[in-house]
């Protein structure tokens, strides 16, 4: 089984992430399923950055404990990560900037040599990686053709001087896998929005997803899609409030303390029922915390955002093939029940990049309100579904009227105790609908060996790493997508049978534990984390081990 | 539209004397004279805040969107940035625009946004019973300043001009018909139009005399000059007695924010085009 | 058993508070337990406003569904309120306002042969019920005295008319109880925490504990005390951590929207250890709702608002007393235990008005933190209770370093995995040290009957209709007090040998049902409110008997 | 006090070249005078915001308070109303301060908090990889505008001036040794001293050369001079090439914000009276 780890590290401001890229390209282009972990302080320039690669012939979304290639741009790549390294560990280092056993790479004197600027130190690099793992050189033009928009012939010169300089101490085969479309988890987000009919994004910029703003900020330089930056977090999502008042499909995307400042008019929309869409990317906390590292902390935040009680769609999916499906899927729920929905995601999610597979595109239905005839039109029309037809102004002859009090049918604000109750019955009947909906689209996920005597519970970004556990472990594991409204039903008969569930989190109380506590599922054992680190498979299957 | 007349049905709970009232009337009025010059009445939009102002939003029978406390620009923003063909305003409170969402305030003056904003300016929190706001004056004795407060009160004129706002303007509940053709003219400037409207509190602030006795028309005055509307914002600083002058401060055409966005609609097919071009690059 | 309502109704404007309070202070001063509910809709002038005053020769806390006494100060008073009338209700009415079968007084004429403004209205109407109910003219003389601040001749003069036009219907007896203070909820959190040690308040008006700063407000005329409004919720709490940060215990207080705008710089107090008090008083959500009515629906948001995980300490008090002792003991928790804290109550709790019984001012302990001798003081030292010593500065050679990043125990900031486990490891410490001093303050209440076989489960203000109802039922109560950390172990030994727990909320949800069902506590059925409206004593107990 | 540096031991994570540097040393100048003057180095606060000039909370060795993004003003507000004796500054980023917290800096000056704010100015969010902020000019092209921006900048000195803020100075990091003396002299203000400094960000928006080209030091102006100061600040709106002046643009004694509350603390006993006074007046 062929199964390669690649370390590229190096400073911050040095392209670590994108060299990192080219390497996985690479690795995507010879046939094998690829994953990226990135990983990085919170500063601009001179601290460390790695990034690990990960390629296998098998799906792979999780980092393993050590790995098999350093590529090394400077000194401390070699030192800060020997615990990374095994016995037959190829280092592969810029000679003019690191010493180390192994390879070494005369960058500089190449660069002096092709008259190219230090920029292409890192194609230098790339070159020598490819060579020392013995990838044809035209997988390398390949990759490079795609993924370097400027100075192409100049990079290329520099890779093959690179190439050129490497001993080859690898055989790779060709996997039979590929080549994917290779996307990080905002990206995936942002596609999946684009095919769930996206026509307005939000933001301010927060870690992790501050990459889904310039994602979508650069596909609005060539499509018709409106994304704005506003002052703050405040006005993105009241800027969203009245885009979707106005008929425009609409998502914001934050973090934590962002979302904080988004509650408010969270629950704005349990009132007025304007569909909402928030992409809320976790990270460790509380507060700042570490702002560029992972975690699963907001779960129940999530859950219960927001004053009053009011339905709410939050989905975490599980992957970047999942993130993109759900993301489409979410921001079509929203507009059918017209809820405000919640994409939980995280660090890890978020920036980790792998390949986009099939079922990234989910077909998604029709929503047409039909408004009964006759008469002026009431937005909040009381239904059996709860669910009212929505109209967006102008409506010829009618006042489309939206409204954060209590209101009758037409809108207009009320304080009658009877009108209360029907409306916050209506708000309870879409929810009912709401999870009729999510009934239909697989709200848990199962893989693995049914029947197995241990079943991993996880929730968002640990599915990957739960999935390969359970792979060489022949456990099971199971996962609610959906934890708003949730499945409970459909988990329920996921685990029928389990003999001891354990749940994953990256969280230290437990909060998928406790969800489930609270509806009647009894989680036996759990394994957590709070680091900030993603589990590693061996240390996942080390922890589990330990308790089950 | 000939049936549809202005005015729902609700029953109103303003304070007998409420300069809201005022207000009201001029609003609807401007509104009329649209419709009749061929604006569609479901192309215009009110968007409030919460407060004594934002019953507005219940007791005209247009398009509303009753929004929270502070939080009417974003908004309104957001939905003249979804269909360009809509004339967006809001009625905000001082309370509302001044204080909790001052920032907003500011930054769709910077950005110069296509919504005309009604202040409704009481200078005290009606609704929650009577607290200073930003622009009460220094020692108002509120509920939450039993002693009078100890801040001065700032002046939103020179704010708006610092800003970058193109349209700015002050009006009064004591003079209804200048105040009808403020909104008539914000409603029609393409860009951010401010008007800051001296409401009378009957049950708070009820201080109409003053307003009478410094109020003076502007005359004279050229809109198009920055100074001369800083000058002129200057005059009264919204604490000591001092000439109070209603019509409009200042007038400039700028580039439009919501008109800078490409408002085409995307198919399905370019939808779908888009993505794959997308996906191909990440191969 | 004497057991007397009053409704006192006119329209909003008119004084309808202050005139339902004298009603209050004249059946305290008779002798009687007294409880007065205020019902508001959100207007300053015009509408319909109406206060209940109940009087009985027991604790009452809750409204009956008829009344027995109709004083109305306008027609609508009379029109609206029939179905709280029963065969032998007296209307007691302004004949200048209104017409009805009843008593009229004469008010405009008696004003005007008594040359007093018409504001003196009320006290005419105050005068002709306790002329009507048989209450001694001295006691009208005593309670003028102390809550008439101006014009108190002329008041009484007026008044002394409105008696002797009344028949008198009913014969009052002097009852045993009080005369007690008669506070509003707002004013008993005031007073706790004054007692507590409170040095500042900060909050921005918001129903219904914009009293609170008023009552503060006040008060900070004539002490030192620090009180301000500023521009918006955000600025409070932040004001507040600046004021904690530098040594004065600081409250904040708000409703659900403003909470919303204040659950950021929550989440800081997680990281950065300020203790912080926010006195949060619900009101009929989601978003702007109902302002000016009650409910029970942001249980689940207190527990979980902010992004990551901290421990926090969350209070229900159900009654005026409860508000006044455990306002106290929160503010001193918080301050021992470095944790933010939320007084969570309603706006029946804040906005009735109920005698401040015993137990009130408990005891609270003296705070020392030991700082260790020698070496710069780190604020964030590592300790086994996971609660560090806390200096504010000026620290004498020393710089005190507060943090919301991850920081090491100087409070510097770190990105470390070993260090970020550490400090949320101190944080998990400080959470059981705060349920240990929890533990030892009674944190969950009961009465009623011992062995009883339905129990009726409750939380905040239904605490004393449900004490009632049980006490008429042979029913016992169970009330947690401390909802966060939870007091699994005390609840669980309190509902001991229950047949039936009956869960009663004004939600939708059952939010404390959910919360006992996470911890492994089974609520056999509920019974919820949804209008806004508190419930009443028959209300309940008939609920009660449909389902238990 | 003698063996304490003002620089801990952190490591710095500036990037090489940043601006922020010889913000940390003229700030570190600044302290260093108010303590060889014999202000005792305990008694100074900083809050700092999130963002890269926030890392000066970990490395200058003095009481600090690491904020959250665009939220140090209140808290230092805060800090200063608990206790008068301390001196309380900001280090804010623009995004900081004009975007995400625009309404605290308003309404600080308006109040008149004893607090001193520094504003790193380097018109672009740092931290977050170079986005525009509310001072970057019209066509940046940030990550979140790749096709330039379409907002003009305000101008935070003129926003300033119309706020009522008494002290009003802009400097810049490539002019350390007034800057450091514009620092010293907001320290020691009594009342709401305001810095902006046109700060480099070698990494996002490095226009040292614009400031050494555009700059000068304000000579013959009279920071007493209100209009004079309004026009002053108006001569470079952050956008087109004009002079930049630097130094002090206005400077008035004001009533102080925290100096009007009682600093009294209650003994227990008075405490315990109190409560007793209230309860008997509820009886
Ligand atoms: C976040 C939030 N904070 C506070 C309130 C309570 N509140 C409702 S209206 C109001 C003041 C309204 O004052 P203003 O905007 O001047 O309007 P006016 O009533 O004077 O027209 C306040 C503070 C709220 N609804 N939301
Ligand atoms: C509420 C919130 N929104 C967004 C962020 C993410 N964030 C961190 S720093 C920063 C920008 C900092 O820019 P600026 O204040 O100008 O500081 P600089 O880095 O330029 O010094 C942002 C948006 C955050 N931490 N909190
Ligand atoms: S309180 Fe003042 S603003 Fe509100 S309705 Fe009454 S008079 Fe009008
Ligand atoms: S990104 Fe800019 S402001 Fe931040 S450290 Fe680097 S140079 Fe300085
Ligand atoms: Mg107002
Ligand atoms: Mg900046």
């Amino acid at each position: 089984m062929a199964d390669l780890s690649v370390l590229t590290g190096g400073r911050a401001g040095d392209g670590i992430n994108s060299a990192g890229l080219l390497v996985s390209h690479l690795l995507n282009r010879m046939g094998y399923s690829t994953y990226m972990y990135f990983d990085y302080p919170s500063l601009i320039k001179g601290g460390h950055n790695f990034t690990i690669t990960r390629a296998a012939d098998m799906p792979v979304g999780a980092c393993r404990e050590k790995v098999d290639i350093v590529l090394a741009l400077n000194q401390d790549t070699i030192d800060l990560h020997r615990d990374l390294m095994h016995d037959r560990t190829v280092v592969i280092y810029d000679s003019g900037k690191a010493t180390a056993d192994g390879q070494g790479v005369p960058v500089e004197e190449i660069l002096k040599e092709e008259q190219a600027p230090p920029v292409m130190g890192n194609s230098c690099m790339i070159g020598a990686f490819a060579g020392a793992a013995g990838i044809p050189f035209t997988i390398v033009e390949e990759v490079f053709g795609t993924q370097i928009p400027r100075g192409l012939e100049k990079n290329l010169a520099v890779a093959r001087r690179g190439y050129g300089s490497a001993t080859r101490v690898l055989h790779i085969d060709r996997g039979h896998e590929g080549p994917f479309s290779l996307l990080s988890g905002n990206e995936a987000i942002g596609l999946g929005l684009l095919h769930g009919g996206l026509d307005a994004y939000v933001a301010y910029p927060m870690t992790p997803t501050s990459n889904l703003l310039h994602f979508l900020a650069g596909v609005a330089e060539d499509h018709p899609l409106t994304v704005v930056h506003p002052e703050n977090e405040i006005s993105v999502i009241l800027m969203a409030h009245g885009l979707a008042y106005a008929g425009k499909r609409t998502a914001v995307g934050t973090s934590g303390g962002g979302f904080c400042l988004m509650t408010e008019s969270f629950s704005m929309a349990g009132t007025n029922e304007v569909p909402l869409v928030v992409v809320m990317g976790q990270r460790t906390g509380p507060s700042t915390g570490l702002p560029t590292y992972t975690g699963q902390t907001d779960l129940h935040f999530m859950l219960h955002a927001g004053q009053g009680e009011f339905p709410r769609l939050v989905v975490a999916p599980g992957d970047i093939t999942q993130a993109c499906a759900w993301s489409a899927r979410a921001l079509s729920l929203a507009w059918t029940c017209q809820v405000p929905a919640i994409i939980l995601v995280d660090k890890t999610l978020c920036e980790g990049i792998a390949p986009l597979r099939d079922g990234a595109f989910p077909p998604l239905p029709d929503e047409n309100h039909d408004v009964p005839a006759g008469g002026r039109y009431r937005r909040y029309t009381i239904t059996a579904s709860g669910i009212s037809p929505m109209l967006h102004p102008p409506v010829p002859g009618s006042a489309v009227k939206a409204n954060s009090y209590i209101h009758d049918e037409a809108g207009i604000t009320t304080e009658r105790a009877d009108v209360t109750v029907r409306m916050t019955e209506k708000r309870l009947r879409k929810g009912e609908s709401l999870l009729h909906e999510i009934m239909r689209l697989d709200p848990v996920e199962r893989s693995g060996r049914e029947g197995a005597s241990i079943t991993l519970l996880c929730w968002g970004s640990t599915l990957p790493v739960c999935r390969e556990v359970a792979g060489n472990l022949d456990f099971r594991v199971v996962q609610p997508v959906v934890l708003s409204p949730f499945p409970g039903e459909q988990l329920k008969r996921a685990l029928s049978g389990a003999e001891q569930i354990v749940a994953v989190e990256e969280n230290a109380l437990g909060q998928l534990a406790m969800l489930c506590a609270r509806n009647g599922i009894t989680v036996d054992t759990s394994v957590r984390k709070i680091d900030g680190r993603p589990f590693a498979v061996e240390e996942l299957e080390r922890r589990i081990l330990e308790v089950a | 539209m000939a049936e549809r007349t202005l005015i729902t049905g609700t029953q109103n709970t303003w304070c007998p004397g409420c300069g809201n009232f005022t207000i009201q009337f001029a609003l609807r009025n401007a509104i009329q004279k649209l419709a009749d010059e061929g604006v569609p009445l479901e192309t215009i939009v009110l968007v409030t805040g919460i407060g004594c102002h934002a019953k507005m939003a219940d007791y005209l029978d247009i398009n509303s969107f009753y929004s929270i406390h502070g939080r009417t620009i974003p908004v309104a923003t957001g939905i003249k940035l979804a269909n360009p063909e809509l004339t967006v305003l809001c009625c905000a409170g001082d309370g509302d625009a001044y204080a909790e969402g001052l920032d907003h305030l500011v930054f769709a003056a910077k950005r110069n946004s296509d919504i005309t904003v009604i202040v409704h300016n009481n200078r005290v929190y009606g609704l929650t019973t009577g607290q200073y706001t930003p622009t009460s004056p220094l020692g108002f004795r509120g509920r939450s300043t039993p002693g009078g407060t100890i801040e001065p009160p700032f002046n939103p004129l020179s704010l708006m001009l610092t800003s970058g706002a193109g349209f700015i303007a002050r009006g009064t509940t004591r003079r209804m018909k200048e105040l009808e053709d403020l909104i008539s003219r914000g409603l029609r400037y393409r860009g951010f139009a401010f008007i800051d409207v001296l409401q009378i509190c009957a049950s708070y602030f009820n201080v109409g005399e003053l307003y009478d006795r410094q109020g003076y028309a502007l005359s004279g005055h050229d809109p198009a000059d920055f100074e001369a509307a800083c000058r002129k914002a200057e005059e009264w600083d919204y604490n000591r007695d001092a000439p109070i002058g209603f019509g409009l401060f200042y007038r400039q055409e700028k580039p439009v924010f919501e008109e800078q966005f490409d408002h085409r609609r995307l198919t399905a097919a370019d939808r779908e085009d888009m993505i794959r071009a997308i996906l191909a690059a990440k191969r």
